[in-house]
């Protein structure tokens, strides 16, 4: 519609006649219709050629080297050492259930850093996004059943669309309002909709069988892992295009992005869609993983992990995020087994069951407070670096603002 | 004697130096202009001596003692009021409360803030009409006055106005000129960043700066000869 | 005809009459300035064609179409562009950045086909960028492209703004007070850069501004406002001699016997203030 | 059934009251420093443990076992405060969040770890014994102490924000460099703010405590679960009044407590869902909030 | 093989062909028709690697396969002998010990292993030392399931143990199954809707499980309180829907039952009254509690009336209850499969000095949990003789043998029942005793 307005302008536009119009011309308004017979040529066509920049940083041979190598390592590590493919190490149940774990709090915490780095809105109901992901797709897969790759896009449509009811109510509303419903849809899809045993299969929980040919878990973590790099691809390019710029300026200025022609509720309930799509594949992925998916977990706490580690990733910071929930996953996944050889229960008597929910908190909050663009922020240079940039401690810091006590 | 020294002043941001060197004094009792070009450092030299900005090096002096790493609040008990770049009122409180903050330090003698804001009241009748709107949905003009009504309030001896002609009308341009000229009289100092040549006739005093660098200092007859547009492409 | 026709628009605020019954045209091409004293509603009537506020009466028409009713962003489409009188841009991206963003109609891809990752979005990504790109060149602000804008000065900033609303194609522009925070100076190439931008752009503009001298320059006709109601119009220099003009936003004795025979005077005066 | 509706009115007021009182706090602190404050409740908690082990492991008096816990639960702000808001001052709202969250989630950890031997607490109350039992349910003088008490921090509240201070407190909140230069030192305020929190998250925990067994993360997740029904209180209050604060603890209390009569025993999660669609009614009817007058000065 | 292969139990118990349950390797679909699987056993005989090609289904078995250490033919006492070795026998307890409802800490960390280190001390089991290892499943079923995947397949346990908490045993339970790694626990649930029965193959539940426990109680009421009114309060997890069908009808028809509901698994402040003012407003005196302990005492805190607490084993009876409790469940009588401490010394003298040895703490009573259990496998192994494998180890257990270790009550397997349990003790709470749980009654059996 707006679209074809605005076609309509320009063909206006080109019908003017040529002449141009002088500087000179003081005319009052009531002569207007005398002026109507200029024409102002076409922006693009009269703009002068700009040359691309110059002097840009381009690695040494040397430098091409290492990063490759880097690369290669870093390939290798996400790749083969999974698989044990190539690697002197033994990747053990526990191992790869934590790496599949980590792929797939990664896309929950890309979904998430959607809603809150892109459009600003904080969710805490994300587990219940989540977890109707879930329900969904051991609903296709158990009762209808069909197979694991209609149910992953189901899972995905359905996350899509909850996302997009509960964003359409919260629109009329802003900020922490939206919070707010996303807490009280949470609570109720927890305590309510998660005890419908038709959907979840009750307390117990409801069988998700594997798909075919990735029944094993080292397969099915490349599985998960190719599920990341396609929700990596679409987060790139969403931030990369029109409607990452768009959410970007509704974010900090929506007046301006108003009036640059962005349509506000379209752009943020686009964010709200993908967002919801990315939790309903994480969803469905986390079902099929544990193989039995039980309500219990989608709890209030586990919403709060979500924030929690996209928040520590560092928003608007893919790669942050993605390591800042993988860690998280690992928290989670490792329960206590953190404190391998003992040494806190030694020393000031923590045992280590306990080391994760004292020491992850603490360690969250050192993080947070060293880094408040989050671990995104402590990696910018690396990634800088691997993407063929000079290395710079600097990148990717806050500006510092030297402002004495004042929030600026 | 001068109420205000700067001695080789050098600010900057992150990596780069912004101010290289900026040495000055405004004596008691003067209004000083400090004209310069967009990006000139004009802002940065007052948010220093207000204390928004630290000095890498360099020492700014007031009424004798060196004011170092004294937080913005504690400047403003000594005596130093700033009216920022970019008016920064409080949206959500109305024009009153606005007027009774700027009064902060002066809030254990109820005269003084009643007195001032009856000053203020009477310079900016406008924002006397309004008192009771909130201030963020004043009119971009009527915030400015705002602004510098609030930095009257606590009766400084040094106020320093950041382009306070910004956004308003000539009328009131010339008004808080005048103002500038009124205060003088009660002892105070004033520094004022202007980019508007109509501020130069109620100058004692006229800097200018050009890329962080002090270029011209002109006091007296000498400030109103001053032709602004040959001086910063002459210089 | 006229491309923007303001017809009797009233809007209030409380107890405050922000705009009395105002009615405004500007023709194509034409460049129509606005001054009057602090919130005489200058802003407002911004506002109000925009589509941030709804006149409380009265009607906004576009190139003869009604669209008082219409959406901020679908007045975009139709062409209209504006400036802030408080820097509307988004502080913490770049400046090139900026200008890709307000190319945001002038994307010609799906959103979603850009989140897909289409050959066709990074064909038209390409092409923005290029676009942008020429369009800082042709402002002078090459240098700065890749400088977050919340850390340039105030005054460049507004020329950046002014870079991003011509990004969004407009056909009318309307600018608040883009001269704010410019020296006599940069007011001056202020002026010489409208009279180009119009010129190479096809624009009308609308323009705000205390710079008086700037505003009678430019400008191919006149208004001033005071307490929400037009006070004068017409061609710059009358409005500018105007009596009550002079007495109430100019804050000079309206002596209307010397008013032609002070014409002269009265605008060294206001050249001394702003010199341009 | 009128039985059931009265109970249910009786005990959603008297659970109303503590979410009533974290939702002061929490709206205190968002008007100081515009965080929603995660660790509101377990500054209770903490303050609650810490009282109890005074008087039932230390064999205090009760009354300086209740003035140790506030203690705690002040020092406990004030530490927030100094170690994360202040850093954090320039980043975004939601690390602020997070970094509340994260105090929060802490302190749950340490009380689990101090707390692991064990688990199941129960604090004496201030006053044993029941007042009355309306509708067959008891209301224990612990409860009444606690709603008075509530009333009163409400009512001296209200009068700290028409006072110049509180009048600071949103300078500094809404532009912080003019707060500054206008004199008033942020650092001051926020950290008066944030004690004031800290007494009313610390009174929220030794008052409510008695009531209950208690555990980690009692006030946050636990069997006193006030933090998520506070914040939805104070959502309701727009986020900035007091009184609306106070009506909103109590109406959620009560729509909360609705879904205990028996015709919803069948419904799984029944106040759960009924708090759902009461805040979607709230939304559709009136998106400003409920007790909020449009652009309330105070 | 695989790196971390769990041996399943892929060729069937040679031994007893046809037994069902056992044997049926492959057999993880909880189909409880022995014969099939025997044929599948037979079939992954043959295959010797992958047990469960033979019938196709490829479930949980695929990977369960592996090792099996038995393709080269059968021999009596030779099957899966993952976690023994010549000299030591490893075995997995989990527990929560954080999360929602955990138990104290500390208790695992020294109850844990007790048995273990006595036993190892007298000389072992056929001079095997037995190894206990212990993880924390979070009060979270997932993570009993990974933990408890962790412990069969990278610590190579021998057999698991269920320390607590239903919904995490019935979690580690069904895994153990389609992994063939036996599983022991106390008695919970049979089974819960939509996933069947708990016990289709390795499970073995060592007391009487909550339902069986309703006659127990019912005998309770009439015996001790005779003529009271009753309640049936039950938490409303879906496992408990069997007992609470069962219990409600029990009571219905052999007691004055006034009130029956469900309750919400976590009862605080905002439920807590309204089920109190219920209790009471019934008029009921005695009533049955199956549900979590906080709920008990904040449910017992805010009620107009004092009521006698009842209910089946094992947490509700512990002595942590009784301390958070006290004054207000004084009186409340559960049922448990293990003693408390009063007791313990003259049913086994050699607990609390083993307990005292170990560690330098207090013992308690989960400590008597854990001895009992532990006593219990060291027992069954010491009887499946030297030749120590997982099939033996359940032959011997469900062949039919009394088990009798004087801490839990006599267990007994036989034919097909996997819930061996035959009698329970009876706790009561005595508000100022030491312990404030006494141990009133032993071996009460239906
Ligand atoms: N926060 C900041 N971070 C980085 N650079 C800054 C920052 N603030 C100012 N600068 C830079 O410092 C230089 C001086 O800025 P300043 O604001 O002091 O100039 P000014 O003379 O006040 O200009 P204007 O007339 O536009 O207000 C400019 O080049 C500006 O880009
Ligand atoms: N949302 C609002 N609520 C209440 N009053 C408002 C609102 N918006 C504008 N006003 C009032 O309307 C009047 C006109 O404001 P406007 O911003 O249009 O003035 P202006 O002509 O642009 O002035 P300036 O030159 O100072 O920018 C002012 O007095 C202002 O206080
Ligand atoms: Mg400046
Ligand atoms: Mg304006």
């Amino acid at each position: 519609m707006t679209i074809l307005q605005r076609k309509s302008r320009k063909r206006a536009r080109h019908a003017k006649a040529d002449e141009p119009v002088t500087e000179t011309s003081v005319l009052s308004t009531e002569d207007t219709e005398s002026r109507e017979s200029g024409t102002a040529p076409d922006a693009t066509k009269e703009l002068p050629r700009v040359t691309e920049s110059n002097g840009e940083f381009r690695p040494s041979a040397g430098g091409w080297i290492a990063r490759l190598l880097t690369w290669a390592v870093l390939l290798w590590l996400l790749l083969a050492v999974p698989g044990n493919v190539l690697s002197p190490f033994d990747f053990g149940v526990s191992d790869i259930n934590l790496a599949i774990a980590a792929t797939i709090f990664a896309i929950i915490g890309l979904s998430l850093n959607v809603l809150i780095g892109y459009t600003g809105q904080l969710s805490l109901g994300h587990q219940a996004f989540v977890g109707i992901g879930a329900f969904a797709s051991a609903y296709v897969v158990t009762d209808l059943g069909l197979s694991f790759w209609i149910a992953v896009p189901v899972a995905a449509g359905i996350g899509a669309l909850q996302a997009a009811l509960l964003g359409a109510v919260s629109l009329r509303v802003t900020g922490l309002y939206f919070a707010l419903v996303t807490l009280a849809y949470g609570l109720f899809a927890e305590q309510s909709l998660f005890s419908f045993a038709e959907i979840t299969g009750g307390d117990g929980g409801k069988p998700a069988e594997r798909p075919a040919g990735f029944a094993d878990d080292h397969l099915f973590y490349y599985l998960c892992f190719g599920f990341l790099v396609l929700v990596l691809w679409l987060d790139w390019r969403l931030t990369r295009s029109k409607a990452g710029r768009a959410l970007q300026a509704l974010r900090e200025n929506p007046k301006v992005a108003a009036s640059y022609g962005v349509d506000v509720k379209r752009y943020t309930l686009l964010a709200f869609v993908v967002s919801g799509t990315f939790a309903g594949i994480a969803g469905s992925l986390m079902a099929h993983h544990q193989q039995i998916i039980v309500p219990g977990i989608f709890s209030f706490q586990l919403a709060l992990v979500f924030v929690v580690m996209t928040v520590v990733g560092g928003l608007r910071n893919r790669i942050g995020v993605v390591i800042g929930s993988a860690f998280f996953a690992s928290l989670g996944e490792g329960g206590g087994a953190g404190d391998g050889g003992g040494f806190l229960e030694r020393t000031i008597g923590l045992p280590a069951e306990f080391t994760g929910i004292v020491i992850g908190p603490i360690l969250l909050l050192v993080v947070i407070t060293l880094l408040p663009g989050g671990i995104g922020q402590l990696i910018a240079p690396v990634k800088n670096w691997m993407l063929g940039k000079r290395f710079d401690r600097h990148a990717g810091k806050l500006k510092e603002v030297e402002v004495s006590d004042v929030r600026a | 004697m001068s109420l205000l020294q700067l001695e080789d002043l050098v600010v900057g941001y992150g990596a780069f130096p912004v101010l290289h060197g900026v040495s000055f004094t405004v004596d008691e009792g003067e209004v000083c202009v400090l004209l310069g070009l967009n990006g000139a450092g004009k802002t940065t030299t007052v948010a220093t001596i207000a204390g928004l900005v630290r000095p890498w090096s360099g020492s700014v002096r007031f009424a004798g003692g060196e004011l170092g790493h004294k937080s913005p609040s504690a400047r403003v008990a000594s005596g130093i009021s700033l009216c920022p770049e970019g008016r920064r009122v409080f949206p959500g409180l109305t024009v009153q409360q606005n007027l009774k903050l700027g009064g902060w330090t002066r809030r254990k003698h109820s005269g003084i803030v009643r007195d001032q804001l009856a000053l203020v009241f009477d310079y900016f009748p406008r924002l006397a009409e309004r008192s009771g709107q909130l201030a963020g949905t004043l009119s971009g003009g009527e915030q400015q006055m705002l602004a510098v009504g609030r930095a009257l309030m606590s009766r400084p001896s040094l106020l320093l106005i950041d382009e306070a002609s910004l956004g308003l009308s000539p009328t009131v341009a010339r008004v808080v000129w005048e103002v500038t000229h009124r205060i003088k009289a009660d002892g105070t100092t004033v520094l004022m960043v202007e980019q508007n040549a109509g501020a130069l006739p109620y100058a004692d005093k006229a800097l200018i700066m050009e890329k962080g660098t002090l270029t011209y200092t002109g006091v007296g007859e000498q400030v109103q000869q001053i032709d602004l547009r040959e001086a910063y492409l002459g210089a | 005809m006229s491309v923007l026709e303001v017809n009797g628009v009233s809007i209030h605020f409380g107890g405050v009459k922000a705009l009395q019954n105002i009615t405004l045209t500007a023709g194509e091409w034409e460049i129509v300035g606005i001054i009057g004293p602090n919130g005489a509603g200058k802003t407002t009537l911004f506002n109000c064609i925009t589509g941030f506020y709804q006149p409380t009466h009265g009607t906004v028409r576009y190139r003869g179409r009604n669209i008082t009713r219409r959406e901020v962003h679908e007045r975009a489409a139709l062409g209209i562009g504006r400036t802030f009188q408080n820097v509307g841009l988004v502080k913490e991206a770049t400046v090139l950045e900026n200008l890709r963003t307000a190319q945001h109609l002038e994307t010609e891809y799906n959103p979603w086909i850009g989140i897909a990752g289409g050959a066709s979005s990074f064909f038209e990504e390409g092409r923005i960028t290029r676009r942008g790109r020429q369009l800082l060149s042709l402002l002078g602000l090459s240098e700065i492209a890749a400088e977050p804008v919340a850390d340039l000065p105030y005054g460049m900033q507004k020329r950046v703004e002014i870079a991003a609303v011509l990004a969004t194609d407009p056909d009318l522009v309307l600018l608040d007070e883009p001269g704010s925070g410019m020296g006599p100076e940069e007011a001056h190439e202020l002026g010489e850069m409208l009279l180009a931008l119009r010129k190479q752009f096809g624009l009308s503009i609308v323009m705000i501004d205390h710079h008086v001298p700037l505003v009678t320059r430019v400008s191919d006709y006149m208004y001033c406002f005071n307490f929400g109601e037009v006070l004068a119009e017409g061609r710059p220099a009358y409005v500018r001699n105007h009596p009550e003009v002079a007495r109430a936003y100019l804050g000079e004795e309206p002596d209307e016997e010397q008013h032609a025979r002070e014409n002269g005077q009265v605008d060294e005066v206001r050249e001394g203030e702003h010199v341009s | 059934m009128l039985d059931e509706i009265g109970a249910a009115l009786v005990v959603g007021v008297l659970t109303g009251s503590v979410y009533s009182m974290v939702a002061l706090a929490i709206v205190l602190i968002y008007r100081a420093s515009r965080v929603f404050n995660f660790a509101q409740t377990e500054f209770g908690t903490t303050g609650l443990f810490a009282a109890f082990v005074a008087v039932e492991l230390w064999g205090w008096n009760y009354g300086l076992g209740i003035l140790f816990g506030l203690a705690v639960g002040i020092c406990m702000a004030l530490a927030t405060e100094r170690l994360i808001i202040h850093p954090l001052r320039d980043s975004s709202r939601v690390t602020l969040l997070v970094g509340t969250a994260g105090v929060a989630l802490a302190a749950i950890g340490i009380q689990f770890w101090l707390n692991n031997e064990q688990p199941i607490r129960q604090m004496p109350r201030l006053v044993e014994g029941t007042a009355a039992a309306p509708f067959g349910t008891p209301v224990t003088y612990q409860q009444v102490i606690t709603f008075l008490v509530l009333i009163a921090v409400a009512v001296g509240l209200v009068f700290f924000f028409r006072s110049p201070t509180g009048l600071a407190v949103q300078a500094a909140q809404q532009e912080s460099t003019a707060s500054e230069l206008v004199g008033i030192s942020v650092r001051r305020v926020s950290m008066l703010t944030w004690g004031i929190a800290g007494l009313l998250g610390g009174l929220a925990g030794v008052l409510a405590g008695p009531n209950l067994t208690f555990s980690a993360g009692f006030l946050t997740f636990g069997a006193g679960a006030a933090l998520l029904p506070g914040f939805m209180a104070a959502v309701l209050a727009g986020m900035r009044s007091m009184p609306g604060a106070v009506a909103g603890g109590l109406l959620v209390g009560f729509v909360e407590q609705l879904g205990a009569l028996s015709i919803f025993d069948e419904v799984q999660g029944s106040r759960a869902l009924l708090l759902f669609l009461f805040l979607l009614g709230v939304l559709l009817l009136r998106p400003q909030g409920v007790f909020v007058r449009e652009k309330a000065a105070v | 093989g695989q790196k971390a292969g769990v041996t399943g139990f892929a060729g069937g118990q040679p031994g007893q062909p046809g037994e069902p349950g056992v044997g049926n390797g492959a057999d993880s679909m909880g189909s409880p028709d022995g014969t099939g699987g025997g044929v599948a056993g037979e079939d992954a005989r043959g295959n010797g690697q992958d047990a469960a090609a033979g019938n196709g289904t490829g479930n949980g078995a695929a990977e369960a396969g592996g090792n099996g250490g038995n393709g080269d033919g059968p021999a009596v006492g030779d099957g899966d002998t993952t976690g023994v070795t010549d000299d030591t026998i490893t075995i997995g307890i989990h527990a929560p010990v954080t999360g929602a409802a955990a138990f104290p800490q500390e208790s695992f960390r020294d109850g844990v292993g007790v048995y273990a280190e006595y036993i190892n001390e007298q000389g072992g089991i056929h001079g095997r030392e037995l190894e206990v290892i212990f993880r924390d499943d979070g009060f979270d079923p997932n993570q009993a399931r990974s933990v408890c995947r962790e412990m069969a397949e990278q610590e190579e346990a021998f057999l698991l143990i269920g320390g607590g908490g239903s919904d995490q045993i019935d979690a580690c339970a069904r895994y153990a199954e389609t992994v063939g790694v036996p599983y022991l626990s106390a008695g919970v649930h049979e089974e819960r809707p939509g996933l069947g029965s708990i016990a289709t193959d390795a499970f073995y539940a060592l007391s009487l499980t909550y339902a069986q426990q309703i006659p127990l109680l019912t005998d309770l009421v009439n015996s001790e309180h005779a003529g009271s009114q009753t309640a049936v309060l039950v938490a409303d997890n879906d496992s408990l829907n069997n007992f609470y069908d069962e219990a409600e009808q029990a009571f219905e028809q052999e007691t004055d039952l006034a009130l029956a509901q469900r309750v919400p698994r976590n009862t605080g402040a905002r439920d807590a009254p309204e089920i109190g003012r219920r209790i009471c407003a019934s008029g009921a005196d005695v009533v049955l509690w199956n549900a979590s302990p906080t709920g008990l005492i904040n449910v017992s805190k805010s009620m107009t009336c004092t009521v006698t607490w009842i209910g089946p084993g094992n947490t509700n009876g512990l002595d942590i209850v009784a301390t958070g409790g006290c004054p207000q469940i004084e009186g409340a009588q559960y049922f448990s499969s293990f003693p408390g401490t009063d007791r313990i010394d003259e049913l086994d003298p050699n607990y609390s000095d083993a307990y005292r040895q170990k560690n330098n703490s207090e013992p308690d009573d989960i400590g008597v949990a854990l001895w009992g259990i532990e006593k219990l496998v060291a027992d069954v192994a010491e009887a499946a003789g030297e030749a120590l494998s997982r099939e033996s180890f359940t032959g011997t257990l469900s062949g039919g043998d009394t088990f009798d270790n004087d801490v839990y009550p006599p267990v007994q397997f036989d034919g097909d029942t996997r819930f061996g349990g035959t009698a329970m003790h009876l706790r009561e709470a005595r508000c100022g005793a030491d312990p404030e749980f006494v141990t009133q009654r032993l071996n009460v059996s239906p």
